[in-house]
């Protein structure tokens, strides 16, 4: 892997250089608090923090996103809506970067959708390294760290940034716009003590291996965890829609008020929410936020990871960041061990 | 003329909230004529009463959906004043933007939307759709405009939003103030048309002399700030406010009548003018003038000349003040804390005329007494006045004319009768 | 990359009432393609402004470019389609999903078990099989409707009774001033049904609620699981596997189904 | 190729309110052109003269809260097709019911005076929503009602399709829009249990959720207590919290 070193002052360049091409968002504070937004320099950036507190995945799969137009009419006209910027996403996280290989696994497979992979397409992801806070659990789920999945790769070691180039693309990028050198070992070791300080900063932890977790969770169905949560949840959803791995969607028809043309469009969706597997006559398959809450936990360490390998929670830890009863998905996961292994031992 | 003409408007329309006219003439001579208000009263004053200090604007607010931000306004005035918080100048701005869009807002809808079909004799602005869409949509994008002066600011017109006990909780961005800037310097154009056509209509001529209270602040055009104001030249703080009004109950109507010494006043766009001419900004003045605000009218339909003047003036004035927000930048700013309680006055001149509050706080920051006037209900006495006099000078006319001179009259004030119907401190005619 | 949300235009050619609340439509594409679908596949139908939903073809497999679909209406898309006129044009896309194993069910017996608007998506198996009825054995269709005003197809039904070893049973939920057939759920007249487990297989379309006790009996029957089949029903919004709606642990109703074997589906849970 | 309707006729009512829901209907500055391409407005009058008994479509705006009112409602159910309650006060109550705790002829000596129980003009029922009175079709929540809401709800009639009603909570508004949750700064919100549909404007501005649109289908308000009193709340700010918005239930109120 090729690592660079760039002058402190060479990252405001870069990003004016980007701003050129690009629509730029990365981590800025809003209210005391990190969000993605659009950044107009670099000074904005917010380059060594917790998880945002809404994902960053909104860029590539908006809140709201326009599939068809169409036209009504005696001949009814459609066209396909692929409107997508070239961005820059700068200053995501190995989780988030994880998270991204995982959203795009599940756009490509089968049937492609092509709205999601053509904004995947036009997006530059420039990573950074963060700092763990209460929720945060990457290590527990082997996200610490991401090797690729990135175009460039930033991380601070004080006198400048090591860059650690991942794609061709990124590349290119960095050489067009600033002077860099080849960094030297001690500058990319400095990397390796960051992730060594990094690993001794976490408070939450799941007290297994990921890779046993599936069958954790499979064997865990009937567990009284799941009405136990069921009755302080909400059902809000917020876990949901802050998850950079939930990906559930709602389809709609939006009609003008000529009543002429219009556009079908997709709005975020979250398993939480109560109407989410009712069908026509009423009937809802999951009636209980206890039920609602056992298949949320179980697409992150078992169906999704059946379905697509790979856990499919990135231990950002936004979903128990969010929820108001402090539902926390290691707390559970750990309860859910400890009822297997003390039942184990019965 | 000698006849007999009983009129009887239920529910008059193209005004706000349900009123009543009830006109009854025997040979010539007026023997009964009222304004009935018969919008169901809310009670307002009564249940605000256990309610913290903090949600007193938000509850208030909904006294009116039309003036909504001068509720809110006069609402945090009060509770401001009665636990001594004083708001930063950048808050006082921002709530200033904010009444501006109100006020051009509301008298917008009451010229293009209430008032123009009775000058083109048309039942509302939807014939006027197809003959006359150029006026129509006139009127839709300056109402626009004036919607988008306070979502920016306060989130949205109806029940502002960002409005808070100790300041705003809300920061335009700079381009959005840039973009309200220049949109607001565009709709000149628009004004100037709407000077054209207000020039083009036959103002009735009927003249009564009265008295007209508003407030009065050195310095600026008082829509916000100031102390009360009369044409009868004195003037009170506002905390002295019952000392200039006084209120009864009439059988009729849930509104209650007010009343100063010498008996009903007009309060309004009118009033405002009259009382404060010098203080318009120039392009205001031109524009009043040129409806024909040369000398002082006492003629109730110039209320709406006043108000074309008054878009003028807050549209001027908004631009100033977006000037002054930009020139010494946005900064975020903390709420400022209560810092004592008991009883507090707040007044604001609505489009409607003068609106008062007045709260009671304890010392848990809980509302023990309310008292609101608001400005309909005390034109309403001096309207029965007018009503009384005009209509000898037009009984010549049909009994369908006549009905509509005397619905144009009383739109000409722009009543709000929604929001009339709660009021305090009350002394019965006996 | 084409999007895969993009639709074919089809007209409806023809319109039939068949109940008060079910209309079945004759649709004909605007290409001369065919649909080419298998019994139990489903479509996206959509019109728009008024929305997407999957819905069962009902007719076999044609090599014309036509196929038919029968509607309930429950709500925006299915009102709106019902005020349509002939000669207004839909989107389709799709086929979509598994459908019933025709081939695999040859020189079998037949049990058919459908509860209401499962009929739909069964009329296609049926009209496939009677296409080839010498490579089949008895069949028997046991149709469970609210009440009789609620039975779809009846003059195909009528004709499908006298196919010769074609037994047919109606029965309505609740006692009927005018009706003379059985009454009751379904279940209550599979004991009496002859049939020879071994090589019988099974075909389940209906309402949720009807799976568990149709299953319960067939278990009785001594059928085997692997020798049952089917139709699930849940909410779908993309029927490309994306949206999560109809997700069911780690299945897509979409892609896996909405046809299953039981035995495949034994242990899934929430499945049934 | 629908079947050929002519123009629905349609018609706004007002009662106990503020009219705010009526005048964000006249907000509609770009499209109320449009809007009067595709109905016939026979009613409405706080915005025209005509006043015609035949419509197709009410949109009734207030809470009950008079006698006569609910005759007059009674009538407009009989005659219209549809029913839409329109705004807080007409579809839960709204603020109005805040006077229902209390006795009749105190709130009226408050605003009135002592004398004012001698005249019977005065007198009002305890407020209420539409549908405590009438079937009501559907709702527009929200205090005000939002200008998409509306028009999305006056397309849905048009095109046939029933207007959907969201049955989540504002959490999800304010996530979609990228709100920092008022309890990290803090401060208590009735989002949780609050139907959602306004964009969660009231935060995004600066504020919290007051809970105007009403609570979800079902709500989870022993745990949303938990919550507001974890975050501090007394008993009474409870109370309030709760009434603000949802008198009618509390308060003598049930459907
Ligand atoms: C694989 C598959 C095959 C299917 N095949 C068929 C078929 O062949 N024929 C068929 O008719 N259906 C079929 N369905 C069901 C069909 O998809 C649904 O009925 C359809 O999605 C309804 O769409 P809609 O837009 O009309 O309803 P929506 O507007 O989406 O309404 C759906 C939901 O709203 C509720 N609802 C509707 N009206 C109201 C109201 N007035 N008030 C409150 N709630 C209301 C309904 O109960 C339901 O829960 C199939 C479903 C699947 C999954
Ligand atoms: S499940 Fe929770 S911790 Fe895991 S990726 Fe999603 S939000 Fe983050
Ligand atoms: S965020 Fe918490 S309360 Fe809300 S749905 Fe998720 S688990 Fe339930
Ligand atoms: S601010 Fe209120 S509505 Fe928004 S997420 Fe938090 S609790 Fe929910």
């Amino acid at each position: 892997m090729d690592y660079r070193f760039l002058p402190k002052k060479g990252l405001s360049l870069f990003v004016d250089g980007l701003l050129k091409d690009f629509k730029v968002y990365g981590p800025v504070k809003m209210d005391g608090f990190p969000v993605y937004e659009e950044v107009s320099s670099a000074k904005e950036l917010l380059l060594m923090h917790s998880p945002s507190h809404i994902t960053p995945k909104k860029y590539l799969f908006p809140q709201r996103e326009t599939l068809l137009r169409f036209k009504t009419g005696e001949k009814p006209q459609v066209e396909h809506a692929a409107d997508a910027d070239n961005q820059v996403l700068f200053g995501i996280h190995p989780c988030d970067i994880h998270a991204i290989r995982l959203l795009d696994r599940v756009f490509a497979y089968g049937t492609p959708d092509v709205n999601y992979l053509r904004r995947r397409e036009k997006t530059i992801i420039i990573g950074t390294e963060c700092l763990p806070d209460k929720f945060c659990f990457c290590r527990s789920v082997n996200t610490m760290t991401a090797a690729n999945d990135f175009d460039l790769f930033i991380h601070d070691i004080g006198a400048g940034f090591l860059v650690k180039i991942g794609t061709e693309k990124g590349k290119e990028l960095l050489f067009r716009h600033v002077k860099t050198r080849k960094a030297t070992i001690k500058e990319i070791s400095k990397l390796v003590e960051f992730h060594k300080k990094k690993e001794s900063m976490f408070t939450a932890s799941i007290n297994a291996e990921p890779s046993t977790l599936p069958l954790i969770y499979s064997g865990s169905y009937d567990s009284p965890v799941w009405e136990e949560i069921g009755k302080i949840c909400y059902g809000c959803g917020s876990c949901n829609l802050v998850c950079p791995t939930c990906y559930c969607f709602d389809v709609r028809d939006d009609i003008s008020l000529n009543m002429k043309d219009g556009e079908r469009y997709r709005v975020w969706d979250g398993c939480l929410l109560e109407d989410f597997a009712k069908v026509a006559g009423g009937h809802n398959f999951r009636k209980t936020r206890g039920e609602r809450l056992r298949h949320r936990f179980n697409r992150k360490f078992q169906f999704q990871v059946d379905k697509f390998g790979g856990l499919f929670c990135v231990g950002c830890g936004r979903c128990s960041r969010a929820c108001l009863v402090n539902i926390n998905i290691v707390e559970i996961t750990n309860k859910l061990i400890e009822e297997r292994e003390t039942g184990k031992k019965e | 003329m000698k006849k007999d003409i009983k009129v009887n408007v239920e529910h008059i329309t193209r005004v706000e909230g349900h009123g009543n006219i009830v006109i009854d003439i025997k040979n010539g001579r007026i023997k009964e004529l009222r304004l009935e208000i018969v919008e169901s009263p809310r009670f307002y004053e009564a249940f605000i009463r256990g309610r913290r200090y903090d949600e007193v604007q938000h509850i208030m607010s909904r006294i009116c959906g039309i003036c909504a931000v001068s509720h809110t306004s006069a609402s945090l005035k009060a509770v401001e004043s009665a636990m001594g918080i004083q708001i930063t100048k950048q808050s006082a701005l921002l709530r200033k933007l904010a009444f501006h869009g109100e006020v051009i807002q509301s008298h917008i809808l009451h010229l293009y939307f209430l008032v123009i079909p009775d000058f083109f004799n048309v039942g509302s602005i939807v014939p006027l759709a197809s003959s006359r869409p150029d006026v129509v949509r006139r009127g839709l994008r300056l109402k626009k405009l004036a919607n988008e002066i306070c979502s920016i600011v306060a989130g949205r017109h109806i029940h502002p939003i960002s409005l808070f006990p100790g300041g705003v909780t809300h920061l335009p961005k700079v381009s959005e103030l840039k973009a309200l800037k220049k949109r607001l310097e565009d709709s000149f154009e628009d004004l100037d048309a709407t000077l054209e056509l207000f020039r083009s209509f036959r103002v009735p001529q009927f003249s009564k002399k009265r008295e007209f209270i508003s407030m009065k602040e050195d310095g600026e055009y008082a829509f916000y700030s100031g102390d009360i104001y009369s044409s009868r030249k004195y003037s009170r703080k506002p905390k002295d406010y019952k000392k200039v009004i006084k209120e009864s109950i009439v059988p009729y109507s849930t509104a209650k009548h007010a009343a100063a010494k010498k008996g009903p006043y007009m309060v309004g766009a009118l009033a405002r003018v009259n009382n404060n001419f010098k203080q318009l900004s120039k392009r205001a003045r031109d524009a009043a003038k040129g409806l024909g605000i040369t000398t002082y009218p006492y003629n109730p339909f110039m209320n709406n000349a006043a108000q074309l003047a008054e878009v003028y003036h807050c549209v001027e004035d908004a631009i100033k003040i977006i000037d002054r927000l930009i020139s010494e930048g946005l900064r975020k700013e903390e709420l400022k804390k209560p810092k004592k309680h008991g009883t507090g006055v707040g007044i604001v001149e609505a489009p409607r005329g003068i609106l008062f509050h007045e709260y009671a706080i304890d010392k848990n920051g809980i509302v023990t007494e309310a008292n609101c006037i608001i400005p309909t209900a005390q034109n309403l006495g001096i309207i029965e006045d007018d009503m009384r006099n005009f209509i000898p000078s037009i009984l010549h006319k049909t009994r369908e004319d006549i009905t509509r001179d005397v619905e144009s009259l009383v739109r000409a004030y722009d009543p709000c009768i929604s929001c009339s119907t709660h009021i305090m401190d009350v002394r019965f005619e006996d | 990359m084409e999007s895969p949300y993009l639709l074919r235009q089809a007209r409806i050619e023809r319109i039939t009432r068949l109940t008060e609340k079910e209309r079945l439509f004759r649709l004909v594409f605007e290409d001369d393609k065919t649909l080419g679908h298998v019994p139990g596949q489903f479509i996206m139908l959509s019109i728009f402004g008024a929305g997407e939903a999957p819905i069962s073809v009902s007719s076999p497999p044609d090599t014309r470019n036509e196929f038919e679909i029968c509607v309930r209406v429950v709500g925006s898309l299915t009102n709106v389609l019902h005020t349509l006129l002939k000669g207004s044009t839909v989107g389709i896309r799709g086929p979509y999903g598994k459908g019933f194993p025709v081939k695999e069910i040859e020189n079998k017996d037949i049990l058919l078990i459908a509860g209401g608007i499962g009929l739909v998506p069964m009329r296609s198996l049926i009209k496939t099989i009677l296409l080839k009825r010498g490579a089949y054995g008895r069949i028997t269709l046991l149709y469970g409707v609210k009440s009789p005003e609620d039975i779809l197809f009846k003059d195909e039904l009528d004709e499908w009774s006298k196919v010769p070893d074609f037994d047919l049973r109606i029965t309505v939920d609740k006692p009927h001033p005018l009706w003379k057939g059985h009454t009751g759920v379904v279940t209550r007249y599979l004991p009496e049904l002859k049939i020879d487990a071994e090589r019988t297989a099974a075909v389940i379309v209906g309402p949720p609620v009807m799976y568990k006790y149709v299953i319960m009996g067939l278990g009785e029957k001594r059928i085997a699981g692997h020798e049952i089949f089917l139709s699930l029903e849940r909410r779908m919004k993309c029927g490309i596997g994306k949206c999560g709606h109809c997700q069911i642990n780690s299945v897509y109703i979409c892609q896996e189904g909405p046809v299953f074997r039981l035995s495949d589906i034994r242990r899934l849970r929430e499945a049934i | 190729m629908t079947k050929n309707m002519p123009k629905p006729k349609v018609a706004f009512f007002s009662f106990t309110c503020c009219e705010g829901c009526q005048l964000q209907v006249l907000s509609c500055e770009d499209e109320l052109v449009d809007i009067l391409n595709l109905i016939e407005i026979v009613n409405f009058r706080e915005a025209i003269d005509e006043k015609r008994d035949d419509y197709d479509i009410a949109f009734i705006e207030g809470s009950v809260s008079r006698q006569h009112e609910i005759e007059e409602v009674k009538k407009i159910r009989e005659k219209a097709n549809v029913v839409v309650a329109l705004g807080a006060c007409s579809s839960t109550g709204g603020l109005n019911c805040l006077k229902n705790k209390f006795p009749m002829e105190e709130v009226k000596k408050v605003v009135y005076g002592e004398k004012s129980k001698y005249y019977k003009y005065f007198d009002t029922i305890p407020a209420r929503p539409l549908d405590a009175v009438i079937p009501v079709d559907y709702y527009l929540h929200g205090c005000p009602i939002t200008k998409s809401e509306f028009l999305n709800v006056l397309k849905a009639l048009l095109t046939g399709k029933r207007p959907d009603m969201p049955n989540y909570p504002v959490c999800v508004d304010c996530k979609m829009t990228g709100n920092i949750c008022v309890f990290e700064k803090g401060k208590t919100c009735m989002g949780p249990v609050t139907r959602a549909g306004c964009d969660a404007i009231c935060v995004t501005y600066g504020a919290v959720c007051w809970g105007c649109r009403g609570t979800v289908d079902n709500p989870n308000t022993e745990s949303h207590e938990e919550t507001l009193r974890i975050y501090g709340l007394t008993a009474d700010d409870l109370v309030r919290s709760f009434d603000l918005y949802g008198g009618w239930n509390k308060y003598g109120g049930s459907k």
